[in-house]
């Protein structure tokens, strides 16, 4: 298969989308960030002038806007940049799109997706470093998508675009350069599929969005010392494919999550909790969470690194539940 | 001053601004005989700016509302039972008793989704705006909301999005008079709002602004037809302000029903206890409407009368309805949450 | 000890800080909600005209103007009124007020209270029921009250106005009119110190909020049938002090959590990830949580009745743990 | 021209714009050689504004600012090695490495807390005033945004807040040109805001507001010193939009320096590259009010090049001692979440 960088994977999905169904408008247009690749979209841009809109530093308004044009049958994709920023659309995001179809009686479909770059990316500190993922996910209504690999972020930008539901679609800041297998063709992946990213029978891994790529080279590193790390990623986690992590669970009797929210109420702690709920009689070990611990992203390099979920601290909680 | 239009048209006018005032307050007995609980808002008062605002739309248009719906719904032709069945919780109403009285939404009748967030729609009704411009059409969006959602700043930011990109809406301001039932037009500025007139805000954006009598169904007629062609001839936005005066049953945090409504009312206001007879006499919209039916000899007394009648009629039958709909199975609670 | 309404409570709390220090400024006014004693309110506006304001409906707004307040020494408490209502002041409470000690290297203190009304409290439906503190637990940089009882709302509001960090103070629109004990005389009572509401030996409930009073009820019933439940209130999950839920866990080996939040990643999620992190060995039955299920709130009785974490549903939990 | 103060004066005001020049395109070297990451923003263009308008201010009172920050705490009095140490995540810098380039904050110069949200900052800065006014301090609040902050609903919220309270905060609006280098005086209508000219918006929430040519160190100081006199006064919030052509170097996302300033460049741009030539003779604010020093007759160009060497060399010696502070602990990470 062929391999393509994450950033082209999910401009390739973009331009598909784009060319295939009329209805797709995108709002705002840094979906790649400040990567070095972000010219790239100017293609995209050139070809739909009428369908790539730049909006003003309105975020609640222009989100309020697609979640709108969405109840009205176009199919509206809206950036929004950095993780932090979806807050300034917090009342039409949680008040209002992930409300419409249930309030309505099921009469009004709002088919928009959301998208955010997520995380700590390198110098962020404390406003340009969230994941929203955790606290969108305690909003019913909401569906909300984790890519980590450039097959994902093309698989599941089209699903979310074609989804009749508000979708959140939060990829990393940094995973833009992550080289990987890409399949030819739509390639669109249904949501609610755990994927088993690497097979192993001692240990569970469950991970999602750049956490993935860095479990998955723990558990290249540990292999080596004959420990078999299975590495499960949700991809999505509204819905949830939980069957899958049980299942890996129940194998391996051990399990470790790993998640770059922080650590109260994140995504580590629902899926820890489902898993103490309904896998409890086959836990040999405490569940382990590697996630980000409950203060503000710093700013200079040595602290941000101290409170990254790194290949590291993934490897200390491994070693702590195999003991 | 009625609008000019066919007499036929006038009396239906009529009879959806009737409708309105006795199903509101039905709703409130219903209340007050704990058939449903809970907050909720009544459009009595403003009866005279949704009925014919709403008139000037077609079929396809597209209108967002807020905690103040009923009057809304009921001007453009919805069916009582199922809004009271949705007011009581019922599954037989327009949400299947999902939403109730904050978030009516009848979407054959281009009510999509109603918001109880105060300024919460003012985004949304840019989007379908935006959506119906990109397809060509032809369809408006109305948004119909009070004057206390001009203090959120999704006002501003909706403004200049639907400014800068010239969109089919109408934005359509009921300024009702938060502060008391002393807001006539030209009334005193807010003491929450540093901006006035009101209409400077969106003139500000650029968005051309009018401030009108709401409770002169002529006025709202002129003004709000004149928006609309202007929107469908691809001029962009418009804003209308119209001024009502509170309606004293809804100055407390519950309505309460000062004195029922008769049409009679319009020629002799004798009945009504002294210290709401005024408005009654001067600012309610529906008998000003009535007189000026009758004046202009659109209507006789008999004629209204009997239109009376039949209104409070189908509002009885409709809350009939409505209290013989079965609740919802407590599982439905776990459905459409995704589509 | 003399008893008092929750709600008498609260105003004599908001009374005596009001008189105490002149610092303290309350923003908004419906503290009471609509409950029918919210004209008591009044008496404190007719005493301090100059320091109880009647804002705009600009929550975004005025939430920014009680934080910056807070940092040229006033003591801001502002109302936001119902919990939906706080997501209008995201951008504010959690990119500003949150990271502004952190962000400024500890150079700069937010001493804000931003209170609402939370929950499900019948008709509020999907917009007026909302429970923001699992949301807000993922932001660091907030402590977060949720109190339980006449007692603890007079004693904890006292804390947080004094607090130097911004705190959210969430209350229970269904628990003003509940009765209990309140000490005469300034009451403080100190974030992070968990109390056990009841004592027993055979299950632990962890619950927070209107859901302790639920628990509370639920203890003395299933007394009858010799159940001892322990009930165990955090009462502030910022600061949280696990290890008093430890301990009561520990002891009983049983554990449900029960709170009002949506079930993904809400307070209850937490708690259980950190008892099956640090409470594993102890626990002789899965954690088992009772929440509001993802999905939003309906308005007919009967739905909203269906989820609300209510007292069948708490002992069928407790039940199921027993067995 | 130049403001009316005493010649000393006039020359700590150059000596300041001439800090954050050199500062600034230090910084940018810093960053080219991987010295710090992530993104910044400088002020290079924008000294004329931020320099004569804090000087019109006094101790003591509150200042905010956003991401383009750093110019604005030097126009202060900040100690440029910490500044440079806090933007390099180092132990000595202002917010001890945890707040860096987006975040700077002095309290003891009136900056508590700087924001990275576009807006963030205009309700905080209500509070100060608020918080002020209720003590009866006297202080004021200075608050410095970009003009694109205008879009954000916060703005008109704050600006209705400020006005319904007459607080005592000057709004400081720098419009630099969000959309290329062309905007400059009375310039074209913006893409993104509908609201022409931007002092609009102020003046319909009954602000009164001025539009400045913000390279006229002259022009800044006068309108400042007359806004902050009537603020003192108790005349409430004042708005004031000054005008700046954008950098040529911060037109990409990373700034870059075409060419390094020297105050000779004041007479002879001949060393300037072509493409940019034209920015530094018109558009530099340094080198205007270096010329118009020299041409009043406050410094001979010997008085200039001498403090453009002192600037340099206290700008080496701060870049020097940042680079020489340690980076924190890690697990300093973990303090500082609660006072
Ligand atoms: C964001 C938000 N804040 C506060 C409220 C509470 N609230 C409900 S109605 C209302 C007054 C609205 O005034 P206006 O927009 O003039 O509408 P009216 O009720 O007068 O028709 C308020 C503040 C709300 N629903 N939403
Ligand atoms: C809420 C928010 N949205 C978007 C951004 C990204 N952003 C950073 S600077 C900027 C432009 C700001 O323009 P302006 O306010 O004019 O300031 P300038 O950079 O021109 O000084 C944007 C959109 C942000 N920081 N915050
Ligand atoms: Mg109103
Ligand atoms: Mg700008």
């Amino acid at each position: 298969m062929r391999e393509l960088a994450y950033y082209e994977a999910k401009l390739e999905a973009l331009s598909e989308l784009m060319a295939a169904d009329e209805s797709v408008h995108l709002i705002g247009g840094s979906f790649l960030g400040l990567s070095p690749h972000r010219g790239l979209f100017s293609a995209i841009e050139k070809n739909y002038p009428d369908r790539v809109i730049a909006p003003p530093i309105s975020e609640l308004g222009y989100s309020g806007l697609a979640i709108g044009a969405a109840m009205a049958g176009l199919r509206t994709v809206v950036d929004l940049g950095t993780g932090s920023f979806i807050y300034e659309a917090w009342p039409q995001v949680v008040n209002e799109a992930a409300n419409a179809f249930y309030m309505s009686g099921g009469q009004t479909r709002a088919p928009v997706v959301f998208h955010v770059l997520h995380g700590i990316r390198g110098a962020g500190a404390a406003q340009h470093s969230h994941s929203p993922q955790a606290m969108l996910w305690n909003c019913p209504g909401l569906e909300i998508v984790l890519p980590s690999s450039p097959g994902d972020v093309k698989g599941l930008l089209k699903t979310a675009a074609r989804s009749p539901n508000p979708t959140i679609f939060i990829d990393h800041a940094q995973l833009l350069e992550t080289r990987g297998p890409v399949p030819e063709g739509d390639g669109a992946i249904p949501f609610g599929r755990a994927e088993v990213k690497r097979a192993g029978k001692d240990v569970t891994v469950i991970a999602t969005s750049i956490e993935v790529q860095r479990s998955l080279a723990v558990a290249e590193q540990l292999a080596r010392e004959g420990i078999q790390v299975e590495v499960v990623d949700p991809r999505t986690v509204v819905p949830l494919d939980f069957a899958t992590l049980l299942e890996s669970v129940e194998k391996t009797g051990r399990v470790v999550i790993v998640d770059q929210c922080h650590k109260s109420c994140g995504i580590a702690a629902e899926i820890a909790a489902r898993i103490a709920e309904e896998g409890f009689d086959k836990l040999k070990a405490p569940i382990r969470r590697v996630t980000t611990p409950d203060v503000p992203i710093p700013f200079s390099p040595p602290l941000e690194e101290f409170v990254t979920p790194s290949e590291p601290r993934i490897i200390e909680a491994i070693r702590s539940v195999l003991r | 001053m009625i609008p000019k239009v066919p007499r036929e048209n006038l009396l239906e006018l009529c009879r959806r601004m009737l409708l309105i005032r006795h199903f509101e307050e039905r709703l409130i007995h219903l209340h007050d005989e704990e058939r449903f609980s809970g907050h909720y808002h009544v459009y009595i008062g403003q009866e005279a700016t949704g009925v014919p605002a709403l008139s000037c739309l077609e079929r396809g248009d597209f209108l967002f509302t807020t905690h103040r719906n009923h009057g809304h719904l009921l001007a453009r032709g919805a069916d009582p039972r199922r809004l009271f069945a949705e007011i009581l919780g019922r599954k037989d109403g327009y949400n299947k008793g999902k939403g109730g009285t904050f978030h009516l939404a009848a979407s054959e009748l281009g009510f999509f989704h109603t918001s109880g967030i105060v300024g919460g729609i003012i985004p949304l009704a840019t989007g379908t705006a935006y959506a119906a411009r990109a397809k060509k059409s032809g369809q408006i969006t109305v948004c119909l909301f009070g004057d206390g959602a001009l203090e959120e700043g999704a006002a501003p930011e909706s403004f200049n999005l639907a400014s800068l990109w010239k969109l089919p809406v109408l934005f359509l301001c009921e300024n009702n008079g938060k502060y008391g039932a002393g807001r006539a037009v030209g009334a005193a500025q807010s003491p929450t709002m540093a901006v006035y007139p009101l209409t400077d805000l969106p003139a500000t954006y650029k968005i051309p602004a009018k401030q009108i009598d709401g409770t002169d169904a002529g006025a709202v007629h002129v003004a709000v037809s004149e928006a609309v062609a202007k929107i469908r001839r691809g001029e962009g936005p418009q804003f209308i302000e119209t001024q009502t005066v509170r309606w004293p049953g809804s100055e407390t945090n519950w309505p309460v029903v000062p004195v029922a409504t008769d049409a009679a009312m319009a020629w002799d206001v004798s009945s009504v206890p002294e210290a709401v007879r005024e408005w009654y006499r001067s600012s309610d919209p529906v008998l000003i409407f009535i007189r000026e039916l009758w004046e202009k000899k659109q209507a006789t007394k008999e004629d209204i009368a009997e239109l009376d009648r039949d209104v409070r009629k189908a509002v009885e039958q409709a809350a009939n309805f409505a209290l013989a709909s079965p609740f919802p199975e407590p599982e439905e609670a776990l459905k459409d949450v995704f589509a």
